[in-house]
């Protein structure tokens, strides 16, 4: 698969994931491709932290209205029922509880379920963004990561070497070749992805998993 | 969040008045290269920037290895909040965002009802340069899509605003329901000269970020 | 402020309600003597109330006096404040109101930049009974004139919320940019069958006092 | 004088000192009725902590809007240019310094301009309203009052025997008798109204007072 198509194939694994009337908010990168994949019949509302409920998918070409933009800064258009707010209503919104899902990506997760990815050590530290604030916030956090890096090194370790983005642990993380949830103890392996093996997820995730009661015989 | 929401016309004028400099900026990143704040960077006029996410302009990070710049990194939600709090004339209030990570060092913790929060200051300005859609001739202000984001919390939350706008109207020619912010707030309009990707030239080439 | 911007209809079903009983309201008063939540008073619904101005329904003074009813006063914008932080997940704020005044005694005061301030915890209801004017399929809600008061706010701060509305329309016949509740915040919506002034009787006997 | 003249001339008092473009907002009594003195040319806006700023004069009789009304319940109407919030957003412009001018009523004064005007000692406390962040967060703080109570005991006192409003003392206070200013010192006699005499005020305020060196000569 290409690095492209590996992308959409994690996006629509988390989309599986989605309720009908869930308010979603997409990070930058993987997780923005969720909303090509929502599953049909099922209506989400996106919400996007620079102040709009009901982003709707990207403009055609010659329809772009330059002041109507995802917080990633990509044009995109207005959902039926929008609404839009300023930026202390939308992060009341976040912090409050009244985001579903985030779908977030990170750099690294560590055993507890918890991520980076808003700094590398050893370079300035100049952005944030919203990443702190939707894993406090949102009801369900989702990872949505390559399981490895480019450099083929894994991302979901024992204990992250890169700084964390808080102390609230992930609720679900999906790579392109596995599912885990998190609870109390750490993570959990809920799914191999179809072509992928057992036995590759084990030897490529240094943090420790337990596996899921429901997890098909492996 | 870029260009959008900035008030570029005010901005150009700002390039050639020689005593705007030693700037201290609030916005969420300062602007794209070489436009909006950005151009005001390059051109030595921004001594601090407070924001969330700065990466998306390349020469932030230039003049903050050369120490030209001083930053100060907020999580955009704590900005936004911290701007609300300074024009509700608060003292300050306590979010869970940033508990446990690198933001949080040095900082105030505190355990309220059983989970950790940290404390955060007010935030105001002594000018506020804001993008609008609409004002009256009061100055009561809506906005456009997504370009309202950090306007209507900055125009509390600063001793002197000024809004540049797309267009004035009479007294009376806005529905009471849909103004955002009421007239006390603003002290100054400009009428809008730079359309967004007409006059400011493409926005789109620098995608992703805050 | 009386019965502005209370949602009678779902208030009177209340009334018959047998198991709606004990409970805590956060309501700028008690409603009117005898109408709206003061009708739930002197049902014995009400257990504690907490709000700004109690004084301009009679009944609440008598209840109290009788240990019937626990109250909590605030100043009006701590109570509003304090309902807001608690819709945008905030742990408790800093307000200058109230300094030097016997609603700060055994609380905590802090000195920020110089000044005093009140610490102040978040409210948040279990369920919050609102009264709105348009709402489309979805639950985004518009308000009417000085209606809108505590609504939008306490829309904001509760596990649950019925908006009482005049209108419901289409999803999409509301202009993103004039609404002011968005739909997460609403659970259940109700058809307003009680007219103020008309169904409600006359209002105006009890001027005086938020 | 009868007691609405009374004060409706104390109301036209304070409303001398209103500017052009001031935002005033009004407690209840006779600070409602500086709305009806206002100077010609003097264009105000009257804000209403249940969340409206630009309320207009009282409708006339069957033009009353019920959902329309001022923080003392009374109807009004919407004056040109007018805008409707919540009441946070209506307390957020309150403490946040956006009000010019807070005309209060006041049960007793201090020396210092400190102002009682919420609560009777053993009486039950069941009412606060706006009054402290009004006190707190205006910008100029009008105390309109008459000179002595119903019971003629003097209402400008050493000491208040009622609970203090806040700890911000009153920028001006006005009755029908005289006018203070308030400094660091304490009150400051501005003004003794026609028709009362300097012995007169200096015989019905217990609290000291020096005289401003612009008073006219007594």
């Amino acid at each position: 698969m290409s690095a492209s198509a590996v992308m959409h194939d994690i996006a629509r694994r988390v989309a599986r994931h989605l309720e009908p009337g869930d308010v979603i908010n997409l990070g930058i990168g993987i997780p923005t491709l969720v909303a090509d994949h929502v599953p049909e019949g099922v209506k989400v509302f996106l919400q996007t932290e620079n102040g709009m409920l009901g982003a709707g998918p990207t403009p055609e070409p010659g329809k772009v209205d330059l002041e109507l933009i995802n917080a990633g800064k990509l044009p995109v258009t207005e959902d039926v029922g929008a609404a839009y707010f300023s930026s202390s209503e939308s992060f009341a919104m976040i912090r409050g509880g009244h985001v579903s899902v985030a779908v977030l990506g990170a750099l690294q997760v560590d055993r507890l379920g918890r991520i980076a990815n808003w700094a590398i050590p050893g370079k300035p530290i100049l952005g944030v963004g919203g990443a702190m604030d939707l894993l406090v916030g949102a009801k369900t956090v989702v990872v949505a990561t390559t399981h490895l890096t480019k450099k083929e090194e894994p991302k979901i370790v024992e204990e992250c070497s890169f700084p964390l983005t808080g102390a609230r642990p992930a609720d679900l993380i999906v790579t392109e070749h596995a599912t885990f949830s998190v609870d109390e103890g750490g993570l959990v392996l809920e799914e191999v992805a179809p072509g992928s093996s057992y036995e590759w997820v084990r030897s490529h995730t240094p943090a420790p998993f337990r596996n899921s009661p429901t997890l098909e015989a492996v | 969040f870029g260009l959008v929401g900035s008030p570029l016309t005010i901005l150009e004028a700002l390039l050639s008045a020689e005593n705007a400099t030693g700037l201290t900026t609030i916005s969420n990143n300062v602007g794209e290269p070489g436009k909006g704040l950005g151009r005001l960077l390059l051109e030595g006029k921004i001594r601090r920037a407070i924001g969330s996410y700065f990466t998306s302009n390349p020469d932030v990070m230039e003049r903050y290895r050369c120490g030209e710049l001083e930053t100060r990194l907020v999580p955009q939600g704590t900005l936004a909040e911290a701007i609300r709090a300074g024009g509700a004339g608060l003292g300050g209030f306590y979010t869970k965002t940033g508990v446990g990570s690198d933001l949080a060092e040095g900082r105030e913790v505190r355990e309220i009802d059983g989970e950790l929060y940290l404390f955060e200051m007010p935030l105001r300005a002594d000018i506020a340069l804001i993008r609008a859609h609409r004002a009256d001739t009061l100055g009561n202000l809506t906005y456009y899509k997504t370009a309202r984001n950090f306007n209507p919390d900055m125009a509390a939350a600063a001793e002197v605003v000024v809004a540049e706008v797309d267009e004035i109207v009479e007294a009376g020619a806005l529905d009471p329901e849909h103004v955002v912010t009421p007239h006390p707030y603003v002290d100054f309009l400009v009428r809008s000269e730079i359309r967004l990707g007409i006059d400011a030239g493409p926005l789109l080439d620098q995608a992703g970020g805050g």
